[in-house]
């Protein structure tokens, strides 16, 4: 197969490539698994996801604010999994069920 | 970009050895029939009354999650620890200590609440 | 300038961090320190504003005080600063924000000392200074809509403060749910103005109005963004149709009532559109609206004010109707007389607000007038005080309030944009106003005395009067700023020479503006003479001849009825709209239905059913399948967008 | 790595020396252990084999290597096969970012009949720039070999002592990484190269309200500018390594052996290389944020070179250079085997801490202190760089 | 022939793709959180490539070092893998599921490829910008005075949170009580 030998010197595209994959792994987990702790992972496989494209252009646009937005989306992420987990442990505690699905009779 | 080479290559070698030196002792020792009482999980010599999900204080992963909380007040004092000097020489180090001044404080609420709360409280 | 950047700071930070102080010990019974701290916070913001607005007057003046902080938001084309401007408009509103605010604190001190939770209302009632500031100081419109917000929801937290009665949280909730409708068209109001002219900022928005560009028509791009910021006024100002939620929010503490519900935030729509004026004139239609809804809350909600018997409730209604006032004077181009009578709606209906609020400690939190009378001798200073905004609402000179009725009066006869019936609607209002509150005087303080025997009425500590006493004396000196140019000899007033650069004269497209002294002189005459008329009919009816209130109300029954239940507007909405609704489709089932569109129906219910139970099942509470539908959309755009 | 063969070797073999060191170390760190406990309680200690008993730990690790290969029950293979892995991976990837040396510079010279071009070698497994950083970042994920032992083993205790251990580990990462906050403002960088060349040379130099001043007989160290950073990152590092007095995680009271109950033969010493590993990292970091890293007291960088290549150690200016820095490596070594010490001296002194005791001195005293030595430092660095 | 920075940016990408699968795929969560771990520190590497080193060693403080010791302590803890399945049910919801992230990631993949492959590498940095340390010294910078509100606003969060996760933690009945 003849292949380009310039397609494979390593430039943007081919971290944005990464970020999107990584970014519907993530995705696809967050839609598909049963178990919130799990969900609340791939959350956080998209966030780093989002964060390799950040920083792919902020080394692309030779600036710094890209970077201090993937620290911002580090501290909120860390903030979402904080509050996410003591959701899902407060839920286990009372009920004993991690499972999504479960958290459709928290309603009323 | 050597370094995270140098970086990965260590990182391989640590692994390598440290996979090498787990299978020479497990392949080296010697090897008698499988004894159940052995085998059991070790608690000093007592059967095991509780099962593995026996209860474990919540208040582990309380910390943990203090800890995440308060590692990125930390993380965000080491970008401001290193150009502090660099603000202060420029004519605004007012500035950047009451920037950071207010982050602290929030910081110290947030402790003070939490030691007030007793959520740091193990002796209970 | 540095120094004016770390005013602008502690100006507003103050407040914020007396909030935090107290909301952090927000469980704390100790009244006088978080009182004391609250008020110190405000009146450091004092301080800073006056020095701030000190640099507005001299010799080398400045037009206007301004700083900027940082970049708010850099997003495409919209560029917002977090930057605070004090220029001759905010700078009164500053002022009084803060002054009266030191003085309403204080007073909360007293007032607060024996309630349960004074930390957190001090920290509620700091939230609001901090939020209030932002919505005056704010360069722009956004950051004007964040304290828009904030202050509604702190007079949300304060109105449902008492929130274990249920009929109170149930107010709170009112005002928040009236509001929310008429923030809805504030910020539709904003984003047709950054559509119009690509920025938020204020001083941009004017510096590039069209010139000369006046809309006549209804549906101009100019005059849809006015009635839009209009509806956002209406709801903060409580106008027609939204005015509902303000008597209701009498559920507060009485303070608040006083410096959230008389002095402030309620004036933040009449704020708005003076910042805005430039662009109003452009708009003469939606100016036309501003009048006429003005002129008729001021009237309707005067007239309402003639029957109720909690004494809030009649200075709520007070309220209403002279914020109407305010709303006529800038509905008729006189932005200036609005401001001014802004001011002067402050000092002197603050200080009602705390008579009143000095009143119900004193009577032990009874708030009906009939149980009260003769109070004088017991409350010597409230009395006093209470007399001297009695003199100023009714717009007795020399005090603050006719100076301000007064120019708001003659703009509405002389304006090209006023009208003789708003000025008839005016001078109506006024004498009811004076009938009203001199109903409120005998009822309260004159006459004989129906306090039940178990009550003792006792004067409030000096902590409470001293609030009462400055704003006495501002009721009583504030006018004197804007003494009408007749009375001058001719000469402009000094309010006039401050507006000078700020507020835009009403174009000469629009008409000519009347000259006349003579004309002047009569219309002060008329109006005031009508006044001390009612006020001395009111006398009359309720402290000489106390019977006659009742047989007249006996013999207008209707009318008297009709005005007691406020116009039965609940009932209206039942009776017109939704009762009529249900007659007429019973009507129709009788004689259509049954014969012709049942079977229709039938078709068409089952079709709506099975809509029904499809797009139930979009709802089922899993979070996952919400994920897919966020996913899809997300596809769905993105091909959009890519396309 | 490198541009040419001889460049990649070289780094290559620096690598594989610098686990050997600590790997090497730990032996002799067990003896001394052994001997200065022995010393310390009057008793003799291992003495037997070789001389002083230096080859007892030789034959320790062959027993170690023919004890009988155990697999709990129910445990998970892969963790608890992988925890002594993950044990000795943090602490060496934290000590190679660490220079262990002055860098030197080497001429081109000819060897094997090629010329070999200038090269410039540091003595550190890679320098990303950012040292501190990364190696706090490195040595975070030492939490993970204690969870995957205690949940590998599927044991009661090894699972409260892994959590135990862990929960220990994060509590005191936070003085640890808050009290270098002080000494990173008074440096001014996260470079470890800047870090140590700012505290070379002898008088203390510092600015007292925009004058400088000197103290000629005190070296110009970290620990006269920031000696409260200096004491909470030594304190909080002893709890960071689940060392007494803050081995709770192996309370053998409470907790049996703590997270390596289950653990045997060389899969247990292999927790122990990463314990000293860590022990190592943390003296390494002393030396060099408060003790001067590699460079000797009193004595100039330069005059070590001219004393090396004067003084007819070596002559060709390759191996001076090469020599000079193994001069300062030594010397390095010297200070991290002093922190050493002091860590055995403590184990053998101090009582162990109760668990919230322990807890409590982590978040309502160590933290506070590290944060008020911050906001101190930066209130000092900002008021005293003015003259009054 | 591949450069040591492309062949890094390869190792590390597959990498951190291969476990990032592995968090979605494996059964028991203990290992989708050790597979996080490595993708964490792959991602790490990755910002390492791209020269933001600050950035990856923050990465492995905050995700690697905290955020997933809490996942992993949190699954320790209350050993939350209770039979149930894996994924989620329903040919149709799978389906649409599958069928928008492919989607998605084809229209991602499309557009990346037809806006930057043309651009084939970085252009390389100025030798003065290449010093971590100045790189730093510039995230600081406008971290501290153009994003100055954003930092004091985190800070606000971060005190929100902690007290939040706290007295989440706390709660021990619901919202029903006995009635």
């Amino acid at each position: 197969m003849p292949i380009n030998p310039e397609a494979w010197k390593v430039g943007l595209d081919h971290y944005l490539y990464l970020s999107s994959l990584l970014f519907i792994f993530g995705m696809l987990g967050v839609l598909m698994r049963r178990n919130v702790i799990v969900i609340l992972m791939c959350i956080e496989l998209m966030l780093n996801a989002v964060n390799i494209s950040f920083i792919a252009f902020s080394r692309y646009a030779e600036s710094t604010n890209g970077q201090v937005m993937v620290f911002f989306v580090m501290t909120i992420a860390a903030a979402e999994a904080a509050v996410g987990l003591a959701l899902a442990v407060t839920v286990f505690k009372k009920f004993k069920e991690v499972n999504i699905r479960f958290f459709e009779h928290l309603k009323g | 970009m050597s370094a995270l080479l140098a970086f990965l290559i260590f990182v391989g070698i640590l692994a390598g050895f440290g996979a090498f030196l787990i299978i020479l002792s497990s392949s080296l020792g010697p090897r008698p029939k499988p004894n159940p009482a052995k085998n059991m999980p070790y608690e000093s010599g007592v059967a095991g009354t509780e099962t593995a999900e026996s209860r474990v204080s919540v208040k582990f992963y309380l910390t943990a999650i203090l800890f995440i909380i308060f590692d990125i007040e930390i993380i965000f004092m080491y970008p401001w620890a290193l150009s502090f000097m660099d603000f202060v020489k420029s004519g605004q180090g007012m500035y950047i200590l009451g920037a950071m001044g207010i982050f602290i404080f929030l910081f110290v609420v947030g402790l003070i609440w939490e030691v007030k709360s007793k959520a740091l409280d193990w002796n209970r | 300038m540095m120094s004016n950047q770390i005013l602008f700071a502690i100006l507003l930070l103050a407040p914020f961090v007396g909030f935090m102080f107290n909301g952090i010990r927000w469980k704390s019974h100790n009244a006088t320190l978080a009182g004391v701290v609250a008020t110190f916070a405000v009146f450091v913001s004092f301080v800073c504003s006056l020095l701030l607005v000190s640099q507005l007057f001299g010799a080398n003046a400045v037009p206007s005080v301004g700083t900027r902080f940082f970049e708010w938001m850099n997003v495409g084309g919209l560029q917002v600063q977090a930057g605070f401007v004090i220029d001759h408009i905010s700078a009164i509103m500053v002022l009084v924000v803060t002054g009266v605010g030191t003085l309403i604190h204080m007073f909360s001190i007293g007032y607060m000392s024996h309630d349960e939770r004074p930390s957190k209302y001090f920290a509620y009632l700091n939230f609001f200074l901090f939020n209030m500031l932002l919505l005056i100081l704010g360069e722009n419109l956004l950051l004007m809509f964040v304290g828009w917000e904030g202050v509604g929801l702190c007079s949300y937290l304060l109105i449902g403060f008492w929130f274990t009665d249920s009929e109170k949280a149930a107010a709170g909730m009112k005002a928040f749910i009236t509001n929310r409708i008429g923030d809805a068209g504030f910020l539709l109001g904003i984003f047709t103005l950054f559509f119009l002219f690509g920025t938020v900022n204020f001083s941009e928005i004017i510096a590039r109005l069209p010139a000369g560009g006046i809309e006549m028509g209804w549906t101009g791009p100019m005059t849809v963004a006015c009635l839009f910021l209009f509806v956002g006024a209406t709801g903060k100002s409580a106008q027609i149709p939204l005015y509902v939620w303000l008597p209701d929010a009498m559920a507060g503490p009485t303070p608040v009532s006083a410096l959230i519900h008389a002095a402030t935030m309620v004036t933040a729509g009449v704020y708005m559109i003076v910042r805005l004026n430039p662009l109003f004139l452009m708009a003469p239609n939606a100016l036309h609206v501003v009048a006429v809804v003005g002129a008729a809350t001021a009237f309707f909600a005067a007239t309402i004010g003639l029957t109720q018997w909690d004494i809030k409730k009649i200075l709520a209604y007070s309220t209403v109707s002279q914020l109407g006032y305010m709303f006529l004077a800038c509905g008729v181009g006189a932005f200036g007389a609005g401001l001014f009578h802004v001011m002067t709606h402050a000092f002197f209906k603050a200080l009602m607000f705390l008579g009143s609020g000095s009143v119900i400690h004193a009577m032990h939190e009874e708030q009906d007038v009939r149980k009260m009378g003769g109070l004088r001798k017991y409350l010597p200073i409230t009395h006093a005080t209470f007399f001297i905004g009695w003199l100023a609402i009714i717009g007795i000179p020399p005090f603050a309030g006719f100076f301000s009725k007064d120019e708001i009066l003659w703009q509405t006869a002389s304006s090209p944009l006023g009208h003789k019936a708003l000025w008839v609607v005016g001078v109506l209002t006024a004498g009811i106003t004076s009938f009203y509150m001199t109903r409120l005087m005998c009822l309260t303080f004159w006459g004989k005395s129906r306090v039940p025997k178990e009550t003792h009425p006792h004067e409030a500590p000096p902590v409470m009067w001293i609030p009462l006493a400055v704003l006495a004396v501002l009721s009583t000196v504030g006018g004197w700023i804007g003494i009408p140019k007749v009375m001058l000899g001719g000469e402009d007033n000094w309010l006039e020479r401050w507006f000078h650069h700020v507020i835009a004269p009403v174009p000469e497209a629009l008409g000519h503006a009347v000259h006349s002294h003579a004309l002047e002189w009569a219309a002060m005459g008329v109006s005031l003479s009508f006044a001390v008329i009612m006020a001395c009919l009111a006398y009359t009816f309720y402290v000489s001849n106390p019977s006659l209130p009742g047989r007249l109300a006996q013999k207008f029954h209707g009318t008297y009825r009709l005005i007691y239940n406020k116009y039965f507007v609940d009932e209206f909405y039942f009776a017109r709209i939704i009762n009529p609704l249900i007659d007429a489709s019973k009507g129709l089932w009788a004689y259509v239905d049954v014969n012709f569109i049942d079977r229709t129906t039938y078709v068409l219910g089952d079709v709506v059913r099975g809509v029904g139970s499809t797009a139930k099942s979009f709802q089922t509470g899993n979070l996952q399948q919400y994920a897919m539908y966020i996913a899809v959309g997300l596809a769905v755009t993105m091909f959009l967008i890519l396309r | 790595m490198g541009k040419d063969v001889f460049e990649i070797v070289v780094n290559c073999v620096k690598m594989l020396l610098i686990f050997l060191v600590m790997v090497q170390l730990v032996p002799i760190l067990v003896w001394l252990e052994r001997r200065v406990s022995a010393f310390m309680q009057n008793r003799f200690g291992p003495n037997r084999v070789g001389p002083l008993g230096l080859i007892q730990l030789l034959a320790d690790a062959v027993k170690f290597l023919f004890k009988e290969p155990f697999f709990p029950e129910k445990g998970m293979a892969v963790m608890y096969y992988g925890a002594p892995i993950m044990a000795l991976i943090p602490g060496a990837l934290a000590l190679a970012a660490i220079p262990l040396g002055a860098p030197f510079h080497l001429e081109q010279f000819t060897w094997l009949g090629r010329e070999w071009g200038p090269y410039d070698f540091i003595m550190q497994g890679y320098d990303f720039g950012v040292g501190i950083v990364i190696v706090l970042g490195v040595s975070s994920l030492g939490a993970y070999s204690l969870l995957m032992a205690g949940w590998g083993s599927s044991n009661k205790y090894s699972l409260l002592g892994a959590l135990r251990a862990s929960a220990q580990m994060v509590s005191y990462e936070l003085a640890l990484g808050l009290s270098l906050v002080g000494i990173l403002m008074v440096f001014n960088t996260f470079s470890f190269y800047d870090i140590i060349a700012q505290q070379t040379g002898m008088p203390l130099t510092f600015n007292f309200f925009g004058k400088v001043h000197s103290i000629a007989w005190l070296p110009n160290w970290g620990i006269f500018f920031n000696p409260l950073g200096a004491l909470i990152f030594f304190c909080a590092s002893f709890a960071e390594t689940n060392r007494l007095p803050f081995d709770l995680p192996e309370a053998e009271g409470e907790l049996v052996a703590g997270f390596h109950t289950e653990y045997g033969g060389f899969a247990l010493l292999m927790f122990y290389i990463g314990e000293y590993g860590h022990m190592m990292v943390a003296s390494a970091l002393m030396a060099t944020f408060y003790f001067g890293g590699y460079t000797i007291p009193y004595v100039a960088n330069e005059s070590v070179a001219n004393w090396v290549s004067s003084g007819g150690l070596a002559t060709h200016p390759n191996w001076a250079a090469f020599l000079t820095s193994l001069i300062f490596f030594l010397v390095f070594l010297l200070k991290v085997f002093l922190f050493l010490l002091i860590y055995i001296w403590v184990r053998w002194t101090l009582p162990r801490f109760r668990y919230d005791q322990l807890m409590d001195l982590g978040w309502k005293t160590m933290l506070p202190w590290a944060l008020f030595n911050t906001v101190l430092t930066a209130v000092w660095l900002a008021f005293s760089h003015r003259p009054v | 022939m591949l450069s040591s920075a492309d062949f890094l940016f390869y190792f590390l990408g597959l990498v951190s793709l291969v476990f990032g699968l592995g968090v979605v795929l494996f059964r028991n969560p203990i290992y989708s959180a050790l597979c996080l771990v490595i993708t964490m520190i792959s991602v790490a590497g990755i910002f390492g490539t791209l020269d933001a080193w600050f950035i990856a060693g923050v990465q492995l403080i905050v995700y690697a070092g905290a955020v997933t010791v809490l996942f992993v302590m949190v699954l320790m803890l209350f050993d939350l893998k209770h039979e149930m399945k894996t994924f989620s049910k329903g040919v149709i919801g799978n389906g649409v599921k599958l069928a928008a992230s492919g989607v998605l990631l084809g229209m991602l993949g499309t557009y990346i490829w037809a806006t930057y492959a043309t651009e084939p590498t970085f252009k390389p940095l100025p030798a003065a910008a290449t010093s971590s340390i100045k790189a730093t010294k510039d995230l600081a910078t406008s971290l501290f005075t153009t994003y100055i509100f954003s930092f004091e606003v985190i800070g606000i969060l971060l005190l929100v949170i902690a007290v939040g996760a706290v007295t989440l933690s706390r709660i021990t009945g619901g919202t029903h009580h006995a009635d």
